[in-house]
């Protein structure tokens, strides 16, 4: 492929990165939905310029997927929840933001490091990517584990799967991406439906000890 | 012949699932008891004449089960031929007691399954010739005694014992498991293969170790004996007997193979771990077995003493056979296996003995017993010889097993090492101590619970025991005076094992006159139960005789002298506690940390004087205690892992993830 | 293409799933389960007389044609169990018809996803399975809907999505170190194709592969400190379902983590995946066996005997060697076996006795002889005490490292006997002295419980060549 | 010819002890009443009471059992074999193969075992007492026994008494620290087991701190008769135990001239006379001690035991 196609990859890609950082900075839920529209939209450009790329055409369902569902419909009923339970003014970062910065800074800098070693072998661009990919879904990670509610846990587990996504797309050549990228998308409607059925206010999570006695015959 | 051996094996396995229904029957407990007797008397037979066979054949076969590309194998020589004996020996008495005693076990259904299954396993670990089938019958003997042991469930204690038991057990078993990983390292499974493989001395070592401690902790070894007396008592009294008589024998039986057989030539310093081990074991097991009041639990503390003897015996054949003075090491070789089978003769007859007073009376508590010579006479006799016999005393056999041992001991000076030198005497005198302990504690469990008046109603109540009991009994203690009184014939018989085991035998025996037992030399020592015997019968008919005839033969009864206190009340005679008061106080403070708190009311307070013992078992404070205090720690420690967010386990996944990364990344 | 035997074997379950979905009345719909689940069964027990080839989709050898087998026996004698467990529900109301047809109809997907996992010769198509697999778990799980059974389903289902996501980026990963040898398209994910050239892959990527698929994978195998999902999944989920997590789930995910193994074993550059596995797996046993000792939940209490038994088995394949391998397949179906029947005993206690509290419960041998004495003899079994099958997989695990690795096996070693004493400790009580709560006679039926037991007996004393020859040939391609 | 030599020479043997017993005996108890300025009793006083014992009826506690009435005979019986089996004028008699010094030690074993048990069998407090500090003392005087056995063994390399004898008469023995000590230790026991002052009051009656008086106390007629003759056989022995281990000159070799064995037997004798007279010196000049005393007055014996054996091992020479 040309350089220049090569540089707009590796920029969407970046800019996927960036969007999970902004994510991470984002402490109240609608600006943490908004980001993460931001984000699936960007991965449905990479997707589609993958797509393009490569000349494969089924590539631009995973990107119709991304566009229409995971940019457009999964916020929206996120939104609804959250006006829904009534959470919209949650300030729930475990640790300050600062500190997660640093961490994130930190996870990139370590997926650059494991991807690196690995040899030019396989395309630069491969590398690239998967080097983009392996940092979006560690922080991914680092948000869900950084977010005390539910939805925030469940977008940052969201944007972790655009991170494997992007890497899936990257690889020039996958099979079953397409399929690969339904099940997900199957999935994450699981989660949303579940948040939504089952009522699953903020802190959905914080275990109450006395509850658990009652509940599990467990004591501690 | 090893054929005839495998099948009675595989017939007591077959009886096993037969007890389930046979447990539902009336007379089912005697049904299977008569089976097992027969089966029994069968494989004891067989390995006598075996061991007997001046050919000394050894007889091998495979069958295509256990593990699947090396099958089971066994192998039946000198050594596996006598401890058939000593274990079906046992099974058959266990079993004829047990044709009257197993009518009265409330619950038949939790003993009568697993006894024949028992017996089986204990058979089958002296026939395996591979380590699997080894293990595998050495755990399924604990097991299935295990099960015996909580047959009485509802005694909440009871379950506790079973629960240490199986613990201790599997800590034995996996201690032998990493021994025989080490030599299948080199030489895979088969004994023998192991047998042709020369593992280094380090290695060897290390094995000799974990056998000591695998074998070591079924046997009873001090500090490895805590589960012993909490489980044999705690069975039905037959099931008692075999595991204090005959499971502590299998024991016996698998650091002998290990140590003596599998293993190339011993390195010296095994024998002193064996001694430091062995010689204080004889002597605290006694001095437990003379605090305690439980009749059952004397006779297992007992047993731990006994296998101390075993032990050091072991120890002294192994010194000498380091040393290449295998003639001495015969002789202490010979003197562990016959006190081995000795020990299965008067313990097995001992624990029926209580198991019947429990059946007279309801009550192991010795406080609450006694007179029960004259409501069980013939119970009462046989006991008395039992306890004679264990407290080594001649002319019975208890004594001759000891004497050799001390005549080995007496051989040290011969031994080059000097740590050597300075231990088998300490060792000598602890054997010494236990002896005389030994005889205390007997004297205080037969005079406390058979002699003088009854200390309650269930004893002055208590009637003869049934006639299959009682011909058990007595046939042991028929056997205790044989073995005592023509100790030579059993030597003989012993020589095969110590030619393979140590290299070399005792000198022969039946040739010498009046079937003296010599164990060196005329010159040094020798024994002659025998005439001995003779002469005591001689001299006591004689000057009774004499008396009744010259001087006079009256009698008149009277009630009892006493210095002219004349007590109703039985509850003035000496009690157990009371009885082993003097030798607490020589001993127990220091071993025990006994103290006596008396409380003496003011004058002409109404309230009664107390004296109370405190007596700790240090051993249970200083190794048991900690580790079940650690465990508790830990766990409530570790037990809030339980109850985290969702998040936290997120958390932790997240940071597995990251040092892998950094693992590989790095 | 046409139907094979591998086809039927997915295809079976997927119709009889459909069928229960739309079928009413619990009764003729427990007996379709049975019936199709036997069907199964039959012919995967066919596998062994034609041997279908095995093509890009489906693969069949010497290690999954075991696993399928056990699979769908297990699979059949649970639905034997599940339909007198369920029987009962109804009668109590613990659950309704209506949720009952969801029910049948997950089990079959269940199977289907897990056959399907098993025969996949396609890593991607693997993922797939054990995803749907996890799904229909996390539902059945939740059916209950009591807060602590939904609390449950959500935990497993959030731990089990992440797991999953990354079980993905390793196969993606694998993918991308194989693209440059064996060219782009589908070959890249054929299993058969990429073990064959493994050898010419990128290591730098294959270790970081593993890493994510040992994580994604381990979590659903249950690994410390990635379990949290196991012990609510088994403890608040129906007990059927509890026994085919701990029978057979945790069991396919360690199948997908050894075929990712033997993919590394032929790549002499990467790292050897032993050590990570001996580590996770040590602290798997020594963890789950402490966890032990203060449990109240029957259930639960078993859930982390599961852990334990696979971080024995992650050690045993961890360690390698001929005889650690087969041990550590014994193990793997040796515990299968005997989890599965303790759960099934375990289930009838809970309906019985109408609680899974261990306080609650006591003297079952007396009250309740066959239950109590089945689940004894589980207990014991479990625990790795012969002559029952796991005391022969302990024994070579044990003995066959030892000399190799010391102090790692005297780890080991503790750990198990930890493990006995945390067990028994709890057990003692339910099973002797007086008797606690409700004395019903159990109307269960004791023939899967039992028929699990003898064949672990069976396993202990003698085990059949054929099974013998198979596992010897995939310990070797274990390496 | 020599058959009837040697069975007559081990009868001769056995008549022998029987007969010297009550005579030591009173020899003592003479000695010591004249130490104390008393007449005291004739020499024959002994033999008095026992036929006068043996003449009365027994008179038997209501609840004794057979055991009580059989124990006597046995005690006799298991005392006077061990008793015969020590060798007194002559080494090597026709049976004194049968039995060595551990056995000889052990028959004696036997003997205190029954008495303790016949203490307890009438169930009267004070049997219980005499068998309970019967036991306590023989627990520690047995092993003291044991172990100077074991360092004389070493040192004579047999436990046979006959070769022990004849080794120590040799001149292959010379002074032997290690043969004090055990000389010392030997004594103590000997003390110990004979009920004697300072461990016991043989004379005493009725006193809490007696111990072998206690468990016969029920005794009475020719059962206590047995009882006395065999406690009397048992202080001979131990004093011609001392007699022929440390005193060994003398002693003729069973097939030596008749005239060779009546001087080893005036020897004997006067051994016993030597003993018999340092004995009641000893006991006259001491007081009895409280019975927790004696723990540490065997232990004594016990350490000095256990020294000479270690000795013995260190270096052949001491």
């Amino acid at each position: 492929m040309s350089s220049l196609q090569f540089d707009i990859a590796h920029l969407l890609a970046g800019s996927l990165v960036l969007a999970s950082f902004m994510m991470l900075y984002q402490d109240r839920l609608y600006a943490l939905l908004n980001v993460y529209a931001l984000h699936a939209g960007v991965l449905a450009l990479s997707v589609a310029w993958q797509a393009y790329v490569q000349q494969a055409p089924h590539l631009y369902v995973t990107a119709l997927i991304a566009l229409v569902f995971k940019a457009v419909i999964i916020p929206v009923a996120l939104h609804r929840i959250i006006k829904r339970l009534g959470i919209h003014r949650e300030i729930e970062n475990v640790i300050g933001v600062g500190l997660t910065m640093m961490a994130g800074i930190g996870l990139v800098a370590l997926s650059m490091v494991v991807m690196l070693r690995v040899t030019p072998g396989a395309d630069a661009l491969a590398r690239e990517d998967l080097a983009f990919a392996l940092s979006v879904v560690l922080l991914g990670l680092l948000i869900m584990v950084t977010r005390r509610n539910a939805v925030s846990q469940v977008v940052g587990f969201m944007s972790l799967e655009n991170g494997l996504v992007l890497a899936a797309t990257g690889a020039k050549g996958m099979p079953l991406v397409v399929e690969i990228s339904v099940a997900f998308s199957v999935l994450i409607a699981f989660i949303v439906i579940g948040i939504f059925l089952f009522r699953i206010r903020e802190r959905f999570d914080s275990v109450d000890v006395q509850a658990l006695d009652r509940f599990r015959g467990e004591r501690r | 012949m090893i054929a005839v051996a495998l099948w009675s094996v595989a017939v007591l396995l077959a009886l096993a699932p037969a007890g389930i229904a046979l447990s539902m029957r009336p007379r089912g407990s005697v049904v299977l008891y008569g089976a097992c007797l027969v089966v029994t008397a069968t494989l004891c037979v067989t390995a006598l004449l075996h061991l007997l066979d001046p050919a000394h054949p050894v007889l091998s076969a495979t069958l295509p089960v256990g593990l699947p590309w090396l099958g089971a194998h066994f192998r039946l020589d000198a050594l596996s031929a006598f401890f058939l004996v000593v274990i079906n020996l046992g099974g058959l008495a266990a079993s004829l007691f047990a044709l009257g005693y197993g009518r009265h076990e409330d619950s038949p259904g939790r003993v009568l399954p697993f006894y024949p299954a028992y017996l089986a396993a204990m058979n089958v670990v002296v026939l395996a010739n591979d380590a699997f089938s080894f293990l595998v019958a050495w755990e399924f003997m604990s097991l299935t005694s295990w099960a015996m042991v909580v047959s009485h469930h509802r005694e909440a204690e009871n379950v506790r014992a079973g629960y240490v038991y199986l613990l201790m057990a599997s800590f034995g078993t996996l201690a032998l498991l990493l021994a025989f990983g080490l030599l299948a390292s080199s030489a895979g499974y088969d004994f023998d293969a192991i047998r042709a493989s020369h593992p280094s001395a380090a290695l060897a070592s290390m094995v000799a170790i974990l056998a000591l401690v695998g074998a070591g902790s079924k046997a009873g070894l001090v500090p490895l004996h805590a589960w012993l007396p909490l489980a044999h008592p705690a069975a039905p009294s037959h099931v008692s007997g075999l595991m204090s008589g005959v499971m502590t024998k299998v024991a016996v039986y698998g650091f002998v193979r290990i140590v003596f057989d599998l293993l190339p030539e011993p390195v010296w310093w095994w024998s002193i771990v064996v001694l430091l081990v062995g010689g204080p074991t004889a002597t605290l097991g006694v001095l437990y077995a003379l605090m305690q009041r439980d009749i059952k639990r004397v006779l297992a503390y007992s047993t731990i003493e006994n296998i101390g003897i075993i032990f050091t015996g072991l120890g002294l054949a192994l010194a000498f056979k380091a040393q290449g003075l295998d003639w001495v090491a015969a002789l202490a070789f010979t003197a562990a296996l016959l006190h081995v089978f000795n020990h299965a003769l008067f313990k097995s007859l001992l624990f029926f003995g209580a198991g019947a007073v429990l059946e007279a009376t309801g009550v192991r508590d010795m406080e609450k017993l006694g007179g029960l010579i004259h409501r069980m006479p013939k119970t009462a006799f046989a006991v008395l010889v039992g306890c004679v016999a264990i407290s080594a005393l001649p002319p019975f056999n208890g004594f001759v097993s000891e004497w050799l041992t001390f005549q080995a001991i007496l051989l040290s000076p011969q031994l080059p090492s000097w740590g050597l030198k300075l231990i088998i005497p300490a060792v000598g005198g602890l054997l010494a101590l236990a002896a005389a302990l030994a005889a205390a504690c007997f004297v205080k469990l037969y005079g406390i619970s058979f002699l003088g008046r009854p200390r309650s109603d269930v004893a002055a109540s208590a009637h003869e025991t049934d006639r299959f009991s009682i011909a058990a009994m007595l046939a042991l203690a028929a056997l205790c005076l044989l073995a005592g009184v023509l100790p030579g014939l059993f030597i003989d018989a012993l020589a095969p094992v110590s030619k393979t085991m140590v290299g070399n035998i005792m000198p022969h025996q039946a040739g010498l006159q009046w079937l003296t037992i010599v164990p060196i030399a005329e010159s040094r020592s020798s024994y002659n139960g025998l005439l001995v015997f003779l002469f005591a019968a001689f001299c006591g008919t004689a000057a009774a005789s004499a008396i009744h005839r010259l001087a006079s033969d009256r009698l008149r009864r009277a009630p009892a002298w006493d210095c002219g206190y004349p007590d109703a009340n039985p509850a003035i005679q000496y009690s157990a506690s009371s009885f082993s008061q003097p030798i607490r106080r020589v001993f127990g403070s220091v071993i025990f940390a006994a103290r006596e708190i008396g409380e003496m009311p003011e004058p002409l307070a109404a309230a009664p004087a107390k004296l109370t013992v405190a007596m700790r078992d240090l051993i249970w404070d200083a190794l048991y205690a900690p580790i079940a205090t650690v465990i508790g720690f830990v766990t409530e420690r570790i037990n809030l892992l339980q109850f985290l967010t969702i998040r936290s386990y997120l958390t932790l996944v997240f940071a597995a993830l990251i040092v892998l990364l950094l693992v590989v990344a790095l | 293409m046409n139907i094979d035997a591998l086809g039927a074997i997915l295809l079976i379950p997927a119709i009889s799933a459909a069928l229960l979905a739309i079928l009413p009345g619990y009764m003729l719909t427990a007996k379709l389960n049975v019936v199709a689940a036997l069907a199964t069964f039959l012919t995967s027990l066919s596998l062994f007389v034609i041997e279908p080839h095995s093509g890009q989709y489906l693969l069949l050898d010497d290690l999954n044609k075991v696993f399928i087998v056990l699979t769908t026996f297990i699979g059949f004698t649970t639905s034997v169990f599940s339909a007198s467990y369920i029987h009962h529900e109804i009668e109590t109301g613990r659950l309704t018809p209506a949720f009952l047809r969801f029910y049948h109809a997950m089990y079959q997907m269940l199977m289907l996803a897990m056959n399907l996992a098993l025969i996949a010769n396609n890593i991607g198509l693997m993922w797939v399975a054990v995803e749907v697999a996890t799904l229909t778990t996390v539902l059945m799980v939740g059916i209950y809907r009591t807060h602590e059974a939904l609390e449950a389903a959500w935990k497993y289902f959030i731990l089990g999505s992440v797991g999953i996501a990354l079980a993905l980026f390793g196969t993606i990963l694998v993918y991308m170190a194989a693209r440059p040898v064996v060219g782009e398209g589908m070959d890249g994910m054929v299993w058969t194709v990429l073990v064959r050239h493994a050898a010419q892959f990128d290591p730098a990527l294959l270790n970081v592969a593993f890493v994510f698929l040992l994580l994604g994978y381990g979590t659903k195998v249950g690994l410390a400190p990635l379990h949290a999902w196991l012990p609510d999944a088994h403890a608040e989920g129906p007990t059927p379902i509890s026994a085919v997590l701990s029978g057979l789930l945790l069991n396919v995910a360690l199948y997908a983590l050894l075929r990712f193994k033997m993919m590394l074993a032929v790549n002499s550059a990467a790292i050897t995946p032993g050590p990570l596995m001996v580590t996770m797996g040590l602290i798997s046993v020594i963890f789950a066996a402490l966890m032990l000792y203060r449990r109240r939940d029957i259930k639960r209490m078993f859930a982390y005997s599961s852990i334990e038994h696979m971080g024995i088995i992650v050690f045993a394949f961890g360690m390698g060697g001929p005889l650690a391998n087969f041990a550590g397949l014994l193990h793997m179906t040796m515990h299968s076996l005997t989890k599965s029947a303790i759960f099934f005993a375990v289930g009838h206690i809970a309906q019985v006795k109408g609680t899974q509290k261990i306080a609650e419960i006591g003297g079952l041998t007396a009250t309740n002889p066959a239950l109590g004495w089945g689940l004894m003899l589980g207990v014991i079994a479990i625990v790795g005490l012969p002559p029952l099958g796991i005391f022969m997989s302990e024994f070579l695990v044990v003995s066959s490292t030892f000399a190799r690795a010391p102090w790692l096996t005297v780890i080991l070693v503790l750990g198990i006997i930890i493990a006995l004493g945390g067990l028994f400790l709890r057990i003692g009580p339910v099973m002797f002295g007086d008797p606690k709560g409700k004395t019903a006679p159990a109307e269960a039926s004791y023939v899967p419980m039992f028929t699990h037991l003898a064949l672990v007996l069976m396993a202990g004393i003698y085990l059949p060549p054929v099974l013998v020859s198979g596992f010897q040939n995939v310990a070797k391609l274990l390496g | 010819m020599t058959a009837f030599r040697d069975i007559l020479s081990q009868g001769v043997q056995m008549g022998l002890v029987l007969l010297l017993a009550p005579l030591l005996t009173g020899f003592v108890r003479k000695v010591k009443a004249r130490l104390l300025r008393r007449r005291g009793p004739p020499l024959l006083q002994p033999y008095r009471d026992l036929i006068r014992l043996m003449r009365k009826d027994v008179v038997l506690a209501d609840n004794a059992s057979w055991l009580f009435r059989v124990i006597p005979y046995l005690m006799f019986a298991g005392t006077w074999v061990a008793a015969s089996l020590v060798p007194t004028f002559g080494n090597g008699l026709l049976f004194s193969w049968t039995a060595d010094l551990i056995a000889i030690i052990a028959l004696l074993g036997s003997a205190r075992f029954f008495q303790a048990l016949a203490g307890m069998d009438v169930g009267t407090a004070f049997g219980g007492i005499g068998s309970s500090r019967e036991v306590m003392i023989a627990s520690l005087a047995e092993p003291a026994m044991l172990i100077t056995v074991f360092s004389v063994a070493m040192i004579a390399g047999s436990t046979q008494l006959s070769y022990v004898a004849e080794f120590m008469g040799s001149d292959a023995v010379g002074l032997r620290v290690s043969l004090g000590m055990a000389f010392v230790a030997l004594t103590i026991v000997a003390l110990a087991e004979n009920a004697r002052i300072p461990v016991d009051n043989p004379a005493t009656h009725l006193e809490l701190t007696m111990v072998h008086e206690a468990m016969v106390l029920e005794y009475s007629g020719r059962h206590l008769a047995l009882i006395d003759l065999s406690s009397q056989l048992k202080l001979l022995l131990y004093v011609s135990l001392i007699a022929c281990v440390f005193l060994p000159w003398g002693t003729a070799t069973a097939d030596a001239s008749v005239a060779r064995l009546v001087s080893g037997a005036l020897l004997y004798f006067g051994k016993l006379a030597v003993l018999g007279f340092l004995l009641a010196v000893f006991e006259t000049s001491i007081a009895k001690m409280r019975v927790f005393r004696i723990p540490e007055f065997l232990g004594v014996a016990l350490m000095l035991a256990l020294l000479a054996t270690l000795l013995r091992f260190v270096s052949g020479s001491l």
